[in-house]
C-alpha cells in the first residue's frame, strides 16, 4: 500500500532546520485565485521594483478541492508542484495540508510588516494558531450576487435561491463546504455548530433545489462568468468578483449579505514544503503586508484586507485622485465589504472545522448533490 | 417478360433515370459539413473580435490586434510551446516505435502476437479516463512526479498503437518477393530496410505520425491526469475558461488550425504527386 | 535463427513500453482498487472488494446516465453519418478526398476548444438564442446548455468523424458490382441497399460504434461544459475521486466498472452482429 | 462492317456438334421467331473528364432462342458496354434494345427478365451460397417451397449439392463461378448473360469451366451472351460469334466462317495466327490470280485481280504443307529456308524464310513422331491448296 | 523416378531449334564440365500450425551451363521451394546445394551468384526503372560510370531504352516483365531463376514474352532456371524439362522425350492430353501385343506382354487418323460413332465412342476447310501407327 505521511506537528527547531541556509534566488513563483489581483500586477511590480526579485504569478487556483487533488501528489513525492507561494483557504484542504507536513514553518523574523500591520484578529485564527505555516493574504465573505436586470427584483434572502422563478437561472458552488453552508442557513442552523443531522437536512433541501430544475450548474470560479453571460441570473458568489467584473466588465452585478447571514473565510499566503524559492516567497509574504500594497490590492479586488492601516492608504489616495475614481476609492474606503466594523463581523459565520473522519461524511453528503 | 411498353413520350427522361435522391443527400452531406465547420468558424471569427473587457462573448468590432499581441499572456504561450514540443517528441517516439511493432506485425507470425494484438487492441479501446487514470495511479505508485516527461510518456503510450495498426496494415499489402528481390540483388538485411521497405512503407509512416499528432496535441482527459503542474494548450484553454477565454486562445487555435490544414493538404498533393 | 528472432527485436522497445506503461499501470489500479484509506493515512492492498459494491450503489445513476448518453450519441453518430459516408462513397466521385477532408475539419482544432465554441453559440443570451428570445420566438429563461440534450448533442458532434469513416471505408470497399447483381436479380433500389449494401457496410459501423461508443461513454468534457446539474457522467466522478478527492480505491474500482461493462458491452453487440472476430475487425 | 440483323441468324440446325433444335423449341413459344434480344442501331456514348467517349458506335444484333451467342474482341473495344445494356445497368445514347420483341429503354434491370454473371462474379460475400442462389426468386415473391426445389435442382446441375451452407470465400474459384451461375439461372431467364465468366480462372480450370458451361447451356436451353477475348474460347464454345473493335461488329459468323473466311485484316489477325503475303500478279483467270515469286514457285489465290496488279493475301499456318521436294500439280508452291523449328508435343512450329520476304510459319501436326519434317537450316518446298490463299474482304 | 545426376544432361546440340553451343562456350569456362546448378537429395519440410509439410521430398538435378531448364508441375508441386534453396532464401532440410561446383548451404541470398525474377515481378515501386536495374549493381560497389554502362546496355537487350525515367506502375505488364529480367540479368549471375515470370500477363502477352524471353536468354547466353505450370510455355521455351509432383522429380528430359514417352501416368497426363485404352492381350510376339476389340479391329501395342494379359495403354489424340473405311496393313484399327465434333479454327476436335467402351478424342488439323471429315453420328474408322501405342512407364 502507500504510506500515509501523517507529520508531527512542527518542533520551534524545525523552523530554524528548515531555513538554515536558504537563500534568496531572485525569483518566485505565485499560486493564486483568478480575480485577486488587478489585471496589471501592481503589487508584484512594485515588489520587484523594491526587491529585484521577479515574479511569476498564475491564476491557477479556482477551488479548494480540486487544487488540493492537483498538488497533494506531487507534494506526497517530495516533488516540486512548480510554485513557492500559494493562496489556500481555511478548510479541510488546509488542514490536510497542514497535517501531511506539506507546508513550510514560517520564520517570523523574517515578517517584519506582518508584525507591525496585520490585524489583531488575524494573528489568532483558528485554523492556524500563532500563523505557524500562513498569513493571510485576503478575507471575503460567501454571498449572492444577482443582475438586477434580469431578477427583475432585489435579492435579500437565501430563500430566493430556491425561488421557481429563477428556475435553470440559479448558481450554486461545487465546493461541499461552501453550498453546505448554504443548505444550513436555508434551514437557519450557523454552519459553524452544524451537526451530521443537519448536513442531512441540509443537503435533503439542496437536492430538492436540484430536483425542481432551479440550480443551472455547481459552479468553481466559473460562476463569475456565467453570471456575466446571462446563464444564470443570480448565484453565490464571493464578495470581491462581483466589484471587479464590474470594473472590467462594466457590468451591473449586485452583490448581497443575504439576511440569514454569510460565511466569512480567510485565504492565507503559504508555501508548499517542495518550494524552490523559500526566501523569495517569504519575502513577497511580508510585502503584501506594507499599507500601501495592502491598500493597492484593496483598491482592484475589493477584498477585505488584513491590514487595517490600509484605509489610510486608500483615503490619501482618494484624495489624490479627482471624479469618479475619487468617489469609488471613497467608496472602498468606506466600504463594510473592505473593512467590516466589528458589527458586521457579528452577522457573519465560519466555517465548521472538520477532522479528517467527519470530512468523508461531510463531503459524501453534499458532493453527492454537486455531482448528480 | 416482366417488362411493360412505355409511351415514347417519355423517353429521353427513361434514358437518364432520375436522381432526386442524390440531391438530397448532396444537401444533407453539406448540411452536416457545415454543422462540423461552425464552431470552427465561429472560432476564427472572433479572434479579429475587438473584446474590450475579459469576456470575449459579443461581436465589438473587427480588429487585428489580436494577432498583434499574440504573445502577451504569457502562460498561454508557454502551454503552447509545451502541447508543440510534447507533440513532436511523442510524434516521433510513438513513430519510430509504433512502426517497427508494425513491422513485425505484418511480416512475421511468431508467438505471442495475439497477447500484442490484444493489448494494443485494449490500447486504442480503453476509455481515456481509465487509461489516465491508471498511469496515475502508477506514478503514484512510484512515487513519480507528473510533469512534462509523464505527459510525453503517456502520449507516446497512447499513440504508439494507432502509428502500429496503420503501419501494418500497409506492410500487410506489400509484396514479401520485394524485400527478397532486394537481398537476391545483394542488399543486406538493413540495407533492404532502408532502401526499399522503408520508403514503401514511408506514407504509412506518416500518417501514421499525423495521426500521433494530432491525437497528442489535442489530448486533454489522459494529460489531465498525469500534467502534474505543467500547463498544455488544451489544458490551459481548460483552466482559464473559467473567467472568460482570451481572445488570443481564438487566435491560437486558429493558427493551429491553419497549419494543420497546409500539413494535411501539403501531405495529399505530395502524395499525389509521387503518385 | 536470425529471422526467427527478428520480430521480437522489432516489437522490443514499444512493446516494452505498452507493458510498463499501459499493462502495468493497470495491473496497479486493479490493486488499487482493492485497497482501503486516504491520502493521509496512506493505502492499504485489502481486497477491499467492497469498493466495486460500493461504486456501483453509490454511482449508479450516473454510470447508467454514461450508458445511456452513449448509446444515444453513439445511435446518433451512426444515424447521421451513415447517408455521408453513403453519399461519399458512391457518389464522391473525384471529389472523395476532399469531402473526407471537410468532415475532418473539426479535428484541426482542440476538442476543448470546438466544445467551448458550441458553448459559445449556444449560450442562453449568445449569438443563436438572444435572438429568438428578442423577437419573443423564445421564452427569457430558455436555454439548451446545461442540459441532457446538450450533452449528447455535444459528444455527437465531438465524434461524428470517427463514425463518417470507418463506414466510408466499409462502403468503399462494397464493390458497385454487388448492387448491380442485386438489381439484376429483381431487387429494387431500397431492397438491394437493404440486402447487400447495408449488411456488407456493417463491420464499417461497429469500427465505429468502437471508436465512438466507449470514448463516448466516458467523457467528462462534454457533461461539464455543456451539462447542467444533472448530467454528470461517470467519467467526471472518476476524474472527481482521481484529482479532487484523492479517493484512488473507489476511483480506481470505477474505473475497472466502467471498462468491463464496455467491454462486455462491445463484445455483445458483435455477437448480435455475427462479426466472428472482433479483435480482428477492431485490430484491421 | 456490321452485318444487318437477323442476316446472319442460324436457321436450322448448326454446323457445329452441338445441336441446339431442342432448346431453341424448348426456350422460346413455338412459332415465333422472335429473336431473343435484339439491338438496333445502339450506340453508346460516355462522358469522362468532360470529354465524350463513344464506346459504342452503332450495334445491330439479332440473338435467336436458345442460341450461345459470343461478343469477341480485344480489351476496351465495347463488349461489356454492350451487355450492360442489354442488362439495363446503362441506357443506350441512341438506338433501341428489344428482349424479346419488347422495347426496354428505360426499363430498370431489375424489371428486365435477363441476368447476367460478371467476370469477378459478385457473389454477396456475407450470404451462404443458398441465400446467394435463392435471392433472385425470393426478390420475385416466388413461394418457399418452389424456392427450395428450384435452388436445390439448380444446385444439383452445377454439382454445389452439399455446400449450401458455405460462404463464398470458402469455395474455390471455379465454384465460386458455378454459384454465379446458379444464382442466375435459377430465375430462368429469358437469356443469360456472361461477361468473362471465366476471365479470373487459370488456364486449366478455365478449360475444365468451359466444357461444363457448354453441358449446362445445353441443360437448360437459355440464350447465352457470352463475351470474353480470349478467340479459343469463343471458338470452342459458340454458336456464333460477333467480332467487335472499336465499338462496332466487325464480323458476325459461325466460328468456321469467322476462322475460315475473316471479314477484315482485324478479324484475320485477331483470330488465329494468319500468314500474310504480297506480291504482283504475273497470270490472272478464271476467277483466279497467280503470283510467280521465283521459279517453279507460285501462289494461286482465287480473286479477280489483273496482272500486274499488286494483291495481298493471307494464308493459316496449318493449311500449309512442308516437303523437301517441289509439290506436283498446280497448286500454291514456294521455297524457303528453315529458320526455326520448335517442337509443341501436337504439332511442330516452322519458320520459314521465304523468297517473297516473309516469314512464313507452318504449323505441321506431329502425327509420326519418329521423325521432323525438316529441321533448321534446310531448304523446303511450302505448298497449299489455292483455296486457303484469300485476299482479305474479298 | 527422379533421374541419376546429369544422366540426361544434354551432350551437344539440342534436337531442338534453338542452337545453344555458342552460349555454352560463353557462358561456362572451357574445359569444365561442372554443372551450374546441382542439388543433391534436398529435401525440405516446413513447420506449419505443428504440422510438418513436405514440400520438396528429394530432388537430385545437375543444370549445365546456358542450359534453359524449366520446372514444370501442378500447383503445390515444390517448384517455387526448389527454386527459393538455390536462390538462398530457404534451406533445405537435407541436401546439399552447388552452385558452379560449391557448396552454397548457409549462403544468404545476398551473397549467391545467382539472381531471381519473381512472379510478381517485385520491382521497387518507388524507384525509377533506371533505378531498379542498377540497384544490384550499386549494392556491389560497382564504379558509377561502369553501373550506367551496363545498365544502359541492359535497358537496350530489353528494349527499354528511353524509358528509365519511368516508375514500374507507368509500364505495361510485359514492360515491368523486362525490367523484372534487365534488373536480375544485369548483375551477370552465374544463373537466372525465373519463378513463372508469365503467370501474371494474359495470353497473348504471354506468348509475345514467351518469345523474348528466349532471345534474350540466347543472347546473353546465361543458365536459365524457369518454373512454369504451364505446359505449353514448358514445351516451347525449354532445353530439358523437369515433371515435378508432389515434391519429387517424375520425369527429366527433353520436350520431346516427356511429350512423347511420358515415364509415369502422372507425366502423361498432365502434358497434353492423352487416350487411355485397355483391354486384354490377344496375341503377342516380336515385342508387340495386339489387343482385339472387335471383328476387323486391333490394337497393336510394342510392349512384352503376353496373351490372356490385362494391359492399359496411350495414345495422343493427333495421332489418330479418322477415315469412313477401314484402314489397309497391320495398324491399329478400331470403330467408333462420332459423339461430339467441335471446330477449334486450327483443328477439329472428334470425340469417338469405340467399341473398347473408352470414349477416343481426337484432334485432325483443319488442311481442308470445306468439309468435315466426319459429322457428328458417323460411323467411322480411326487407326495409328503402332509405334504411338504405348505402355507407359514401359
Ligand atoms: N462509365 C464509363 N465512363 C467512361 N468511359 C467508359 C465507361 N465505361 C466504359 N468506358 C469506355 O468505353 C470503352 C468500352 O469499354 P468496355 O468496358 O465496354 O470495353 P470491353 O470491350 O468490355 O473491354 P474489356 O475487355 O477490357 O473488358 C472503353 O474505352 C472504356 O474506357
Ligand atoms: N513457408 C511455408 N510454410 C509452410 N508450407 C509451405 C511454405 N511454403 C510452401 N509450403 C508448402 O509447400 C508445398 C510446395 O509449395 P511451393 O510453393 O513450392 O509450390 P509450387 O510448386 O511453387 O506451387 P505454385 O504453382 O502454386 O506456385 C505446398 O504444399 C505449400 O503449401
Ligand atoms: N476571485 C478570488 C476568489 C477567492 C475565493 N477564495 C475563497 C474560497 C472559499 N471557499
Ligand atoms: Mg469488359
Ligand atoms: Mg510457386
Amino acid at each position: 500500500g502507500v504510506k500515509g505521511q501523517k507529520a508531527a506537528p512542527p518542533k520551534q527547531n524545525d523552523v530554524q532546520k528548515y531555513w538554515a541556509g536558504k537563500t534568496k534566488h531572485g525569483h518566485v513563483n505565485f499560486a493564486n485565485w483568478p480575480l485577486y489581483m488587478d489585471k496589471a500586477r501592481t503589487p508584484l511590480k512594485a515588489f520587484t521594483k523594491a526587491t529585484g526579485i521577479t515574479v511569476t504569478y498564475r491564476e491557477v487556483i479556482s477551488e479548494m478541492p480540486q487544487w488540493f487533488g492537483k498538488i497533494a501528489p506531487q507534494l506526497q513525492a517530495g516533488q516540486s508542484i512548480g510554485y513557492d507561494l500559494m493562496v489556500v483557504t481555511n478548510g479541510v484542504e488546509f488542514t490536510k495540508l497542514k497535517e501531511l507536513g506539506y507546508l513550510v514553518p514560517l520564520d517570523h523574523s523574517r515578517l517584519p510588516n506582518f508584525a507591525k500591520y496585520a490585524a489583531e484578529i488575524y494573528r489568532k485564527e483558528s485554523f492556524d494558531p500563532g500563523n505557524v505555516f500562513s498569513i493571510p493574504y485576503q478575507t471575503g465573505l460567501t454571498g449572492i450576487a444577482y443582475d438586477p436586470a434580469k431578477t427583475g427584483r432585489e435579492i435579500t434572502s437565501i430563500q430566493d435561491l430556491w425561488d421557481p422563478a429563477f428556475k435553470g437561472k440559479v448558481g450554486m458552488m461545487s465546493d461541499p463546504q461552501e453550498i453546505g453552508n448554504f443548505g444550513m442557513f436555508a434551514i437557519g442552523v450557523d454552519p459553524e455548530k452544524s451537526t451530521p443531522a443537519d448536513w442531512k437536512r441540509a443537503a435533503a433541501r439542496l437536492q430538492e433545489q436540484k430536483s425542481k430544475g432551479i440550480v443551472r450548474k455547481y459552479y468553481e470560479q466559473d460562476y463569475i462568468d456565467a453570471l456575466t453571460r446571462g446563464d444564470v441570473w443570480l448565484t453565490m458568489a464571493w464578495s470581491g468578483d462581483i466589484f471587479q467584473q464590474n470594473l472590467s466588465e462594466k457590468s451591473n452585478l449586485k452583490f448581497v449579505i443575504p439576511k440569514e447571514g454569510a460565511t466569512l473565510w480567510t485565504d492565507s499566503l503559504m508555501i508548499p514544503k517542495t518550494a524552490e524559492n523559500p526566501v523569495d516567497a517569504l519575502m513577497l509574504m511580508d510585502f503584501f503586508y506594507l499599507p500601501d500594497t495592502a491598500a493597492k490590492l484593496a483598491e482592484s479586488v475589493n477584498y477585505v484586507t488584513p491590514v487595517p492601516a490600509a484605509k489610510q492608504a486608500i483615503e490619501a489616495d482618494a484624495a489624490k485622485a479627482t471624479g469618479a475614481d475619487q468617489k469609488s476609492l471613497q467608496q472602498i474606503a468606506e466600504s463594510p465589504l473592505v473593512f467590516p466594523s466589528d458589527a458586521d463581523y457579528a452577522k457573519l459565520r465560519h466555517y465548521r472545522t472538520l477532522t479528517t473522519a467527519e470530512e468523508k461524511e461531510y463531503n459524501t453528503t453534499f458532493q453527492h448533490i454537486t455531482a448528480g | 417478360m416482366t417488362a411493360t411498353v412505355v409511351e415514347d413520350g417519355s423517353r429521353t427522361a427513361r434514358r437518364a433515370r432520375g436522381r432526386w435522391s442524390d440531391r438530397l443527400l448532396y444537401a444533407y452531406t453539406w448540411l452536416i459539413i457545415i454543422w462540423l465547420c461552425l464552431p470552427i468558424a465561429v472560432m476564427i471569427a472572433f479572434g479579429f473580435n475587438d473584446a474590450k473587457g475579459r469576456l470575449n462573448l459579443t461581436w465589438q468590432g473587427f480588429t487585428f490586434k489580436w494577432y498583434g499581441q499574440l504573445f502577451s499572456v504569457p502562460d498561454l504561450t508557454t502551454a503552447l510551446v509545451n502541447s508543440l514540443t510534447i507533440a513532436l517528441i511523442a510524434t516521433v517516439g510513438s513513430a519510430v516505435l509504433g512502426t517497427l511493432i508494425g513491422l513485425a506485425l505484418g511480416r512475421y507470425r511468431f508467438r505471442g502476437q495475439g497477447s500484442l494484438n490484444l493489448v494494443q487492441f485494449a490500447a486504442i479501446s480503453a476509455p481515456e479516463t481509465v487509461m489516465g487514470a491508471s498511469l496515475l495511479s502508477f506514478f503514484v505508485q512510484l512515487n513519480i512526479g507528473r510533469g512534462y516527461w509523464t505527459i510525453v510518456i503517456a502520449h507516446i503510450m497512447f499513440s504508439l498503437s494507432f502509428v502500429a495498426v496503420t503501419v501494418r496494415s500497409r506492410v500487410l499489402t506489400l509484396d514479401p518477393a520485394i524485400d527478397e528481390a532486394a537481398r537476391d540483388l545483394g542488399a543486406t538485411g538493413w540495407t533492404a530496410f532502408r532502401l526499399v521497405t522503408l520508403p514503401m512503407i514511408f506514407p504509412a509512416v506518416l500518417a501514421g505520425a499525423l495521426l500521433a499528432f494530432a491525437l497528442s496535441i489535442d489530448d486533454f482527459i489522459i494529460t489531465s491526469f498525469n500534467s502534474g503542474s505543467t500547463l498544455t494548450f488544451p489544458l490551459w484553454i481548460w483552466g482559464a475558461q473559467k473567467n472568460g477565454l482570451p481572445p488570443q486562445v481564438n487566435v491560437m487555435g486558429t493558427l493551429i488550425f491553419v497549419a494543420g490544414v497546409l500539413l494535411a493538404v501539403g501531405n495529399a498533393v505530395l502524395a499525389r504527386r509521387r503518385r | 535463427m536470425r529471422r526467427r528472432l527478428a520480430p521480437y527485436a522489432l516489437i522490443l522497445p514499444g512493446g516494452l513500453w505498452l507493458a510498463i506503461f499501459f499493462v502495468v499501470p493497470m495491473v496497479v489500479m486493479l490493486s488499487f482498487s482493492l485497497m482501503q484509506g486516504d491520502v493521509v493515512n496512506g493505502f492499504r492492498l485489502t481486497w477491499h472488494w467492497q469498493n466495486y459494491s460500493d461504486g456501483l450503489s453509490t454511482y449508479a445513476d450516473q454510470l447508467i446516465r454514461s450508458l445511456v448518453y452513449g448509446l444515444l450519441a453513439t445511435a446518433a453518430c451512426i444515424v447521421l453519418a451513415y447517408p455521408v459516408a453513403y453519399w461519399i462513397a458512391f457518389r464522391g466521385g473525384a471529389r472523395k478526398t476532399t469531402y473526407l477532408f471537410l468532415i475532418l475539419l473539426p479535428f484541426f482544432v482542440s476538442f476543448v476548444l470546438r466544445t467551448f465554441s458550441w458553448k459559445f453559440l449556444l449560450a442562453d443570451d449568445g449569438i443563436v438564442l438572444s435572438p429568438l428570445k428578442d423577437v419573443g420566438l423564445l421564452p427569457q429563461d430558455f436555454h439548451v446548455i446545461a442540459t441532457g440534450f446538450a450533452v449528447v448533442a455535444g459528444l455527437t458532434y465531438n465524434y461524428l468523424p470517427f463514425m463518417v469513416l470507418p463506414i466510408y471505408v466499409a462502403l468503399e470497399r462494397v464493390d458497385p458490382k454487388m448492387i448491380e447483381a442485386a438489381q439484376d436479380l429483381y431487387a429494387s433500389p431500397a431492397q438491394a441497399f437493404a440486402r447487400v449494401v447495408f449488411p456488407l457496410s456493417l463491420p464499417g459501423v461497429f469500427a465505429g460504434v468502437l471508436m465512438t461508443f466507449v470514448p463516448v461513454s466516458a467523457d467528462y468534457v462534454n457533461s461539464t461544459v455543456l451539462g447542467g446539474t444533472n448530467n454528470t457522467m461517470i467519467g467526471n466522478i472518476i476524474q472527481n475521486l482521481y484529482l479532487v478527492n484523492t479517493d484512488y480505491p473507489q476511483a480506481a474500482a470505477l474505473s475497472f466498472t466502467l471498462m468491463a461493462i464496455l467491454l462486455i458491452g462491445i463484445f455483445l453487440y458483435a455477437k448480435a452482429l455475427g462479426t466472428e472476430d472482433v479483435l480482428e475487425v477492431a485490430t484491421r | 462492317m456490321s452485318s444487318p440483323v437477323g442476316e446472319n441468324r442460324p436457321s436450322g440446325p448448326r454446323e457445329l456438334g452441338y445441336d441446339v433444335t431442342e432448346t431453341k423449341t424448348a426456350g422460346a413459344p413455338a412459332g415465333t421467331d422472335l429473336a431473343a434480344i435484339e439491338l438496333r442501331g445502339v450506340k453508346k456514348t460516355f462522358q469522362a473528364h468532360g470529354d465524350a467517349v463513344a464506346a459504342v458506335r452503332g450495334v445491330d444484333v439479332a440473338i435467336g432462342e436458345g442460341e450461345f451467342f459470343s461478343l469477341l474482341g480485344p480489351s476496351g473495344c465495347g463488349k461489356t458496354t454492350t451487355m450492360r445494356m442489354i442488362a439495363g445497368f446503362d441506357e443506350p445514347t441512341e438506338g433501341e434494345v428489344f428482349l424479346h420483341g419488347q422495347d426496354v429503354v428505360g426499363v430498370p434491370p431489375n424489371k428486365r427478365d435477363v441476368n447476367m454473371v460478371f467476370q469477378s462474379y459478385a457473389l454477396f460475400p456475407h450470404m451462404t451460397v443458398l441465400e446467394n442462389v435463392a435471392f433472385g426468386l425470393r426478390r420475385k415473391g416466388v413461394a418457399k417451397a418452389e424456392v427450395a426445389r428450384r435452388v436445390g435442382e439448380m444446385l444439383e446441375i452445377v454439382d454445389l449439392k452439399g455446400r449450401e451452407r458455405r460462404r463464398p470465400r470458402e469455395l474455390s474459384g471455379g465454384q465460386q463461378q458455378r454459384v454465379a451461375l446458379a444464382r442466375a439461372l435459377v430465375n430462368r431467364p429469358r437469356a443469360l448473360l456472361l461477361d468473362e465468366p471465366l476471365g479470373a480462372l487459370d488456364l486449366k480450370l478455365r478449360q475444365a469451366m468451359q466444357v461444363e458451361l457448354k453441358r449446362i447451356q445445353r441443360e437448360v436451353g437459355i440464350t447465352f451472351v457470352y463475351v470474353t477475348h480470349d478467340q479459343n474460347e469463343a471458338l470452342t464454345m459458340s454458336d456464333r460469334i460477333a467480332v467487335m473493335n472499336d465499338g462496332r461488329i466487325e464480323q458476325l459468323g459461325t466460328p468456321r466462317e469467322i476462322y475460315e473466311r475473316p471479314a477484315t485484316a482485324f478479324v484475320a489477325g485477331f483470330i488465329g495466327t494468319s500468314n500474310v503475303l504480297s506480291g504482283t500478279v504475273a497470270r490472272a483467270g478464271g476467277g483466279r490470280a497467280v503470283i510467280e515469286p521465283g521459279p517453279g514457285e507460285r501462289i494461286v489465290v482465287p480473286c479477280d485481280a489483273a496482272p500486274g496488279e499488286e494483291i495481298e493475301l493471307t494464308v493459316r499456318p496449318e493449311k500449309i504443307d512442308v516437303r523437301s521436294d517441289p509439290p506436283a500439280g498446280d497448286g500454291c508452291a514456294l521455297r524457303g529456308t528453315v529458320t526455326e523449328v520448335v517442337y509443341l508435343g501436337m504439332f511442330t512450329n516452322y519458320n520459314v524464310a521465304t523468297s517473297t520476304g516473309a516469314e512464313v510459319v507452318v504449323f505441321v501436326q506431329n502425327v509420326s513422331s519418329a521423325d521432323d519434317v525438316a529441321t533448321r537450316g534446310d531448304s523446303v518446298w511450302l505448298s497449299w491448296d489455292p483455296r486457303h490463299s484469300y485476299v482479305i474482304g474479298a
